[in-house]
């Protein structure tokens, strides 16, 4: 008996009356470093946004460690355990950095541990959230996100705008948050390079399905297929 | 010389030093990268050239006159033209409306009163390129709002890319771009006129090792060191600063 | 020097009474965001409800003025959950329009009920009668006034500019979404501040009744004046609101005793010289 | 046959209140005096304008005009309304009674126009003189800042200083005062011996009642002198706030004759809740001079207008005499004070004195 | 806040291959109300003066984006401007319509100067103050305006020589309708030009307008300035038709209804404005005649309706439709 913590069973969701997921299916294991990848307007973000229930879900069922949480609304998800890292960080602009945080935290959070991780984020704590850098904003949406200690962290784009060092850093703390156990990661990641160094297991989507699920390893060994469906080969 | 060319430009935030000292030039034909870490400035620069923000002291000249007293718009008319790093575009206008706006506003008809937008042959083929160069035509006629998020970025460059400018600075053009797609972003700057001048704010060093011939490195509000992609590249202090392990 | 003095008294007791009639609408439309036209909707059933206590039911002020409030929190959360949590998510103009719809159907319902005259609500004994300030009287009425008004900007600083409840409201208002990622119930959030911002409506348009009686048409008489007074304060900004309140009280009644004649022209002028110079409004957050 | 008599008035907006009485009035008269007049029968046609808007009142004149073939038009709260119609009711020779709008020189916007109600010199001047009379020879006065109010202060001023008092300030209130306060302490720093006041009824009434009173210048001896200020429709609601108050009016709903008393119980009986107020007897009044119209002449309107121009009956009112040169009524004019009533406990205008019949002196204005 | 799905690429290929249907059946229906309600010229006329002060709205606030709760202070500047001129001057209806326009457009481009560096709730204030401000100068200005008696002594000439100016309305009906349909055709070219889609781009994005090297306020101001002459044209219409001027044409009241009748029939499209000023006003106007005691509650109630269930106006009402068809569509498995 595998310890599955999310799972999506034949999941259709889109905006309005379009579909952009198409009777999507998946299993995801506790403390799992899983990255999905796909091109431009595949579904990526829609897929985290309908785990995250902001999307509206169409058919289909998402189960949380075991529950069906396909008609929570998405506040009592995150009191699940799941935590969205948007791909457009929507950092709260009438709140400072350090409110964007506290307004979120909770459990044994603390703001050191987001300060800790980012220095960068407490030398401007004071300032209006949207008085950040671009990067500054994508590390703070990093930390908000961390502060409701999700046991299932979704990072959409997360390295999109941080300087390649910084880069390193984040998936070397998140390599260490999967490994003890604490958490299950999922990367959205245009550079595949980075997202396939860093997951053990790897999603391609294609116009809202999924069109490979297997490990990482096995994907580097097939540049024809990573070639098809993302239009990348690997060097 | 001729070009951009900043003298001694500073900016301050309240206490907060994000420029200071500033000199730095953009002759005609440039392909020049602004890298640095995160909040070292390079959007306040690039805000302070196209006059979005105002300098708290120094000078920006271009072709050799002063821009101090003009405004965003006017620093367009002169060619300073920016790409937007959080796309800002017309949302419920469709991908060929959002693109003529730039091209009429160039050509000086965006005022006009009579005479349909889009009658305009000329125009319109100008648009067909754009959206083709970027292979957008596809998504043409979809309004905007409905663009995945990576589509709508290659709109923030056609937008600009149909102002024409003179000066082009591009802020992180290829953020949530793929890396399957950022090839159009370069082909599309490689096909630029070769007189027109360009500045690549980017994270992204494959992006900017391809596309630049002179990096630029911004610490901390100055300007820690200048010189080609390899130079940048074995500097030490660039490295631990900022490129990490990466690149060797 | 007495004028001084004078402008100085009166301006500030009518300035606290245009902050309590507005501050309301300073939280649903200043912190929340909603163009809530159906503002002086909420004040007027308060009203109206008083009216009927105190002159219908015979029930005593103190008991009445308690009993409407609570009943128009109640009607706010009935109609939160039924209407408003839909209009939130409308566009602006949606919510002019929806808002509208809604006072007009207030309106209509009130003076059904109670016709388009006057609705009095009797002060009791002690607050109708005076204190001598030396120089000249005030109205106690005023004074309690006054001192009500400095409760409620005290309780609303430290519950919204200063609390996490505030921040976290800011958040849903910012973004409502991901703040529900995030895992703030913003459905009770929104819902507990539209009530807050009804009850202070009620509050304010009954002690306000004395220098802007209730009719079954106050809703859109007043609508200007308790926009001006959000919008020179500042969106998003209490403080603002009482600021705001406070300088045109003075300005107002500056104008009165000073330039009679051309007082409103002077009025609206320096209003919009105002937002000219500070299009955000005294104290808000641009 | 049937003559038709179109209405217009405010049934809807926040003077609803004038249509309703307007409505209980004609419908008062109706029941007393039957449907006939002469040989014909009496139709009513209202219809709602709303408020303050000449071109919706222009444009129902004409539907009633044209589509019902209404012969006599009645109603008009307001001046503006009544002047959008003078060039229709030239044109169609419609004898048009005003019910309310009281600015004097409506009348001579069409030679069809009678008024049933008053003008703001008809009660104004009078005033002036009696407070002369009682020994007030100081007066401050305070108007809204409007054609009306305006009216009112020039009226009283012309009346008051032509018998020798003085009026020391004249204060006009922008029509959007909500906080009187600072003019009440500008009346009370000049101590005089009067104010006399002019406000639109409703919210500026109470509020500049409310202001006085609690400011103290009764006590400190400074008298109110008003007209329509403490009008029954709204009477109840300025509370004791009220009492005290001194007002010259031409009806008073505490008015002591039979044919009142008789006014006020139809009123009442028919509907519950009816307040009679000069709203209610203009009409009833109005009704009176289109049954004696209809009577005479049919639907003839020059002849009509001739059989009643110089008409004398007897309404709740007191005696009324209409004037042939300005149309408009010639009638007592009450100096009441507002007391409550011992029997029902409520407010009352009662009346302190009576000048006699009085025509519209701002005619000639 | 949320953007509607405007543009249907369906009934964009539908008014490609019809272009002018929606007007022309507009026009249609406009001539035979003529025929059909030969009685109530007066009260259509009044529809067809509306609609031209919707339209201008239409133009300010639906395409431009600047929203504004006082659009009555140039309608009602138009309306004096045509009354003191048809008092003083001339009757000539036309030169009257001029003047109208003139003053609404100059009044306009003043108070646009200021208003055009405003938006949202401050933008709100400042025109509702610009209003205030000139109803309390009309009101101040007895002696010229006949302050709150209103303006009398409005006496029209023959429509260029020929058409008196009747009692039943014939003359006014024409006119008003040929007048309508001229700012009609002027607007449809404005909004279709490269300032129209300027106006749209500035809506969408101000920061980006700018960010292409378009200047921005003085876009708006040009907007605002041409809106303004309509509203004046509409406010000298209905100067002329009454023959009265009064204060309430700076009425908060107007504004608040005609944006109400705009975003009732759709605003961002021509035909919404006539559209929502047709459902409103017949509503109104039946609803007041049936139960006048009772037709704000009936407004309030199609208000509510109207937003809750098409968002997006009267006019997208066939698209609320089709969706709802088609949803449940979708439930079926
Ligand atoms: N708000 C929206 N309304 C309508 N369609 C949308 C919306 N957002 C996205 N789409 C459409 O849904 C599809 C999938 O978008 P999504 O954002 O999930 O792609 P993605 O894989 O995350 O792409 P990217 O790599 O560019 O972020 C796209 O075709 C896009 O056009
Ligand atoms: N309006 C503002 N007020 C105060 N501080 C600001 C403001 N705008 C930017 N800053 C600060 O100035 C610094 C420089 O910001 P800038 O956006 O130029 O960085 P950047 O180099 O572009 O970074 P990134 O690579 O993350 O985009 C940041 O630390 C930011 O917090
Ligand atoms: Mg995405
Ligand atoms: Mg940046």
């Amino acid at each position: 008996m595998t310890d599955v913590v999310l799972s999506l069973q034949n999941v259709t969701a889109g905006y309005g009356q379009t579909h952009i997921l198409r009777s999507l299916s998946l299993r995801i294991e506790r403390s799992e470093r899983v990255a999905v990848i796909g091109r431009n307007g595949a579904g990526k973000t829609t897929m985290l946004s309908t785990v995250m229930g902001l999307t509206r879900l169409h058919g289909g069922k998402i189960g949380l460690g075991g529950d069906d949480i396909s008609h929570l609304a998405p506040h009592q998800r995150s009191m699940r355990g799941l935590g969205l890292v948007p791909q457009t960080r929507d950092i709260f602009p009438s709140l400072t950095v350090e409110e964007n945080l506290t307004a979120v935290i909770r459990g044994n959070a603390s703001l050191d541990e987001a300060y800790a991780l980012f220095p960068r984020l407490k030398e401007r704590r004071r300032n209006g959230g949207t008085q950040l850098s671009g990067g500054e904003q994508q590390m703070l949406a990093i930390a908000r996100t961390l502060m409701t200690e999700p046991s299932i962290v979704m990072l959409d784009e997360p390295l999109e705008g941080l300087a390649p060092v910084i880069c390193e850093q984040l998936m070397s703390a998140f390599e260490q948050l999967a490994a003890d156990g604490r958490r299950t990661v999922i990367l959205v990641e245009q550079r595949a390079s980075a997202a396939l160094a860093f997951a053990t297991r790897a999603i391609v989507i294609t116009n809202g399905s999924i069109v490979y699920d297997g490990s990482t390893d096995a994907l580097k060994q097939q540049p024809e297929l990573l070639e098809r469906h993302i239009g990348v080969a690997q060097t | 010389m001729q070009g951009l060319e900043v003298r001694s430009l500073r900016k301050a935030f309240g206490g907060l030093t994000v420029a200071e000292g500033i000199d730095f030039d953009l002759p005609p034909g440039a392909r020049k990268a602004l890298i640095g870490p995160n909040g070292a400035g390079k959007t306040t620069f690039a805000n302070l050239v196209t006059g979005k923000l105002t300098p708290s002291g120094g000078t920006i000249r271009f072709d050799g006159a002063d821009l101090g007293a003009l405004g965003e718009a006017a620093r367009v008319k002169r060619g300073i033209a920016k790409t937007f790093q959080i796309t800002t575009l017309f949302r419920t206008l469709t991908v060929r409306e959002n693109i003529r706006l730039p091209i009429l506003e160039r050509l000086g008809r965006g005022g006009r009163l009579f005479g349909r937008a889009a009658c305009n042959a000329a125009v319109e083929d100008e648009i067909e390129m754009l959206l083709d160069q970027l292979a957008l035509i596809s998504l043409a006629d979809k309004p905007v709002h409905s663009l995945a998020y990576g589509q709508q970025r290659l709109v923030e460059l056609a937008l600009t890319l149909a102002l024409k400018p003179r000066v082009i600075i591009l802020d992180e053009p290829a953020a949530g771009v793929p890396s399957s797609e950022s090839h159009l972003i370069v082909q599309a700057i490689e096909r630029l006129p070769g007189d027109l001048a360009v500045l690549i704010i980017e994270h992204d060093m494959d992006l900017v090792f391809r596309v630049a011939h002179s990096i630029v490195v911004l610490v901390n509000g100055r300007i820690l060191t200048e010189g080609t992609p390899d130079e940048i590249s074995r500097d030490p202090r660039v490295r631990q600063l900022y490129l990490g392990g990466a690149h060797d | 020097m007495p004028l001084l003095l004078n402008i100085a008294v009166d301006g500030i007791a009518y300035g606290m009474i245009l902050f309590m009639i507005s501050v309301g609408l300073s939280v649903t439309m200043g912190l929340m965001r909603v163009i809530n036209l159906a503002h002086g909707a909420f004040a007027l059933i308060g009203g109206a409800l008083a009216h009927a206590f105190t002159l219908k039911a015979g029930l005593g002020y103190l008991a009445a003025v308690p009993l409407a409030i609570v009943l128009v929190v109640l009607m706010a959360l009935a109609c939160e959950r039924l209407l408003f949590r839909r209009i939130y998510r409308l566009g602006e103009l949606q919510q002019v329009l929806a808002t509208i719809g809604l006072t007009f159907m207030v309106i209509a319902v009130v003076s059904r009920l109670l016709g388009s005259s006057l609705l009095a609500i009797p002060l009791p004994g002690i607050l109708q009668q005076s204190i001598d300030l030396g120089f000249r009287v005030l109205p106690l009425h005023r004074l309690l006034v006054i001192l009500l008004g400095v409760a409620v900007i005290t309780a609303l600083y430290l519950a919204i500019e200063r609390s996490r409840f505030g921040a976290r409201l800011r958040a849903a208002v910012d973004n409502r979404n991901i703040a529900s990622a995030l895992g703030i119930n913003t459905d009770a959030t929104y819902a507990a501040t539209f009530c807050l911002g009804a009850g202070l409506a009620a509050l304010g348009g009954i002690l306000g009744a004395e220098l802007l009686p209730i009719d079954a048409y106050y809703p859109l008489r007043y609508m200007v004046l308790f926009l001006i007074v959000v919008s020179v304060g500042g969106l998003g900004s209490i403080s603002g609101s009482f600021a705001a309140a406070i300088a045109l009280g003075i300005l107002e009644t500056a104008s009165r005793y000073l330039i009679t004649d051309v007082g409103t022209i002077v009025f609206f002028a320096i209003v919009m010289a105002l937002l000219a110079v500070r299009p955000a409004g005294l104290l808000g957050k641009a | 046959d049937t003559i038709k008599v179109g209405v217009i008035a405010e049934f809807s907006g926040p003077f609803a209140m004038y249509g309703k009485q307007y409505r209980e009035a004609i419908e008062a008269y109706v029941a007393k005096h039957g449907k006939q007049a002469g040989d014909h029968t009496i139709e009513f046609i209202y219809k709602d304008v709303g408020g303050s808007n000449p071109d919706v009142a222009k444009t129902l004149a004409q539907e009633l005009l044209i589509r019902e073939e209404v012969d006599y038009l009645a109603g008009f709260t307001f001046t503006p309304n009544a002047l959008a119609v003078a060039p229709l009711i030239d044109q169609s020779e419609t004898p048009t009674v005003i019910f309310n709008a009281a600015t004097s020189s409506i009348n001579k916007g069409s030679p069809y126009f009678l008024r049933s109600s008053y003008t703001l010199w008809q009660v104004t001047a009078p005033l002036a003189d009696w407070a002369y009379d009682q020994g007030l020879k100081t007066v401050v006065t305070a108007v809204s800042d409007y054609g009306p109010g305006i009216d009112a202060e020039k009226a009283f001023k012309a009346a008051f200083e032509k018998k020798g008092g003085k009026v020391i300030d004249a204060i006009r209130m922008p029509v959007a005062t909500t906080d009187f306060t600072p003019f009440i302490q500008r009346v009370r720093g000049q101590s005089p011996n009067a104010v006399f006041a002019f406000l639109p009824g409703g919210p500026p009434t109470f509020g500049f009642t409310k202001t006085y009173n609690e400011n103290g210048l009764a006590a400190a001896g400074i008298r109110f002198l008003g007209t329509a200020e403490t009008e029954e429709s709204n009477l109840q609601a300025l509370g004791d706030a009220a009492i005290g108050l001194t007002t010259a009016f031409h009806y008073s709903a505490a008015h002591g004759s039979n044919l009142a008393r008789e006014f006020n119980e139809t009123l009442r009986d028919r509907f519950s809740g009816a307040i009679a107020n000069w709203a209610s007897v203009g009409a009833y009044d109005g009704t009176h001079l289109i049954y004696e119209m209809a009577k005479a002449a049919g639907s003839d309107g020059p002849k009509a207008l001739e059989a009643v121009k110089a008409l004398k009956w007897e309404s709740p009112r007191g005696p009324l005499e209409m004037d042939p040169e300005t149309r408009t009524v010639r009638q007592n004019v009450y100096i009441r004070d507002v007391e409550r009533d011992k029997d029902s406990g409520l407010l009352v205008n009662r009346e302190k004195g009576v000048i006699a019949t009085v025509g519209d002196l701002g005619w000639s204005q | 806040m949320s953007t509607q799905d405007l543009a249907l690429p369906r009934s964009r290929l539908r008014s490609a291959r019809f272009p002018l249907l929606p007007e022309a059946a507009i026009l249609a229906l406009a001539v035979s109300a003529y025929y059909v309600f030969p009685y109530d010229l007066a009260l259509i006329t009044r529809f067809l003066v509306m609609m031209l002060f919707v339209l201008s709205l239409d133009l300010v606030l639906g395409y431009a984006g600047i929203a504004t709760l006082g659009h009555a202070a140039l309608y009602g500047t138009g309306a004096y401007a045509a009354g003191l001129f048809a008092v003083h001057v001339s009757g000539n209806p036309v030169i009257g319509l001029a003047v109208g326009a003139a003053a609404g457009g100059l009044l306009a481009f003043v108070s646009g100067l200021l208003l055009m560096r405003a938006h949202g709730l401050t933008l709100l204030m400042l025109s509702i103050a610009v209003t205030l401000i000139c109803q309390e100068i009309a009101n101040k200005a007895r002696d010229l305006t006949g302050g709150a008696d209103g303006l009398r002594g409005i006496r029209m000439e023959p429509l260029i020589g020929l058409f008196k100016f009747d009692f039943v309305g014939r003359t006014g009906y024409w006119y008003a309708l040929a007048v309508l349909c001229l700012c009609y055709a002027l607007l449809k070219i404005v909004t279709s030009s490269p300032l129209g889609l300027s106006i749209r781009g500035i809506k969408d994005s101000a920061a980006r307008m700018v960010a292409i090297g378009s200047p921005v306020y003085w876009r708006l101001v040009t907007v605002y300035t041409i809106g303004g002459a309509i509203a004046g044209v509409a406010g000298a219409l209905a100067a002329q038709v009454t023959q009265l001027v009064s204060l309430e044409v700076y009425a908060f009241n107007l504004s608040a209804e005609a944006l109400i009748m705009l975003i009732l029939g759709g605003a961002g499209r021509l035909h919404g404005a006539i559209v929502g000023v047709v459902i409103f006003m017949t509503v109104h106007h039946v609803a007041a005649a049936v139960d006048p005691f009772n037709w704000l509650f009936i407004i309030g109630a199609l208000i509510l309706g109207i937003v809750f269930f098409v968002p997006a106006g009267i006019l997208g009402l066939p698209k609320a439709l089709t969706d709802l068809v088609r949803r449940n569509h979708d439930a079926r498995p």
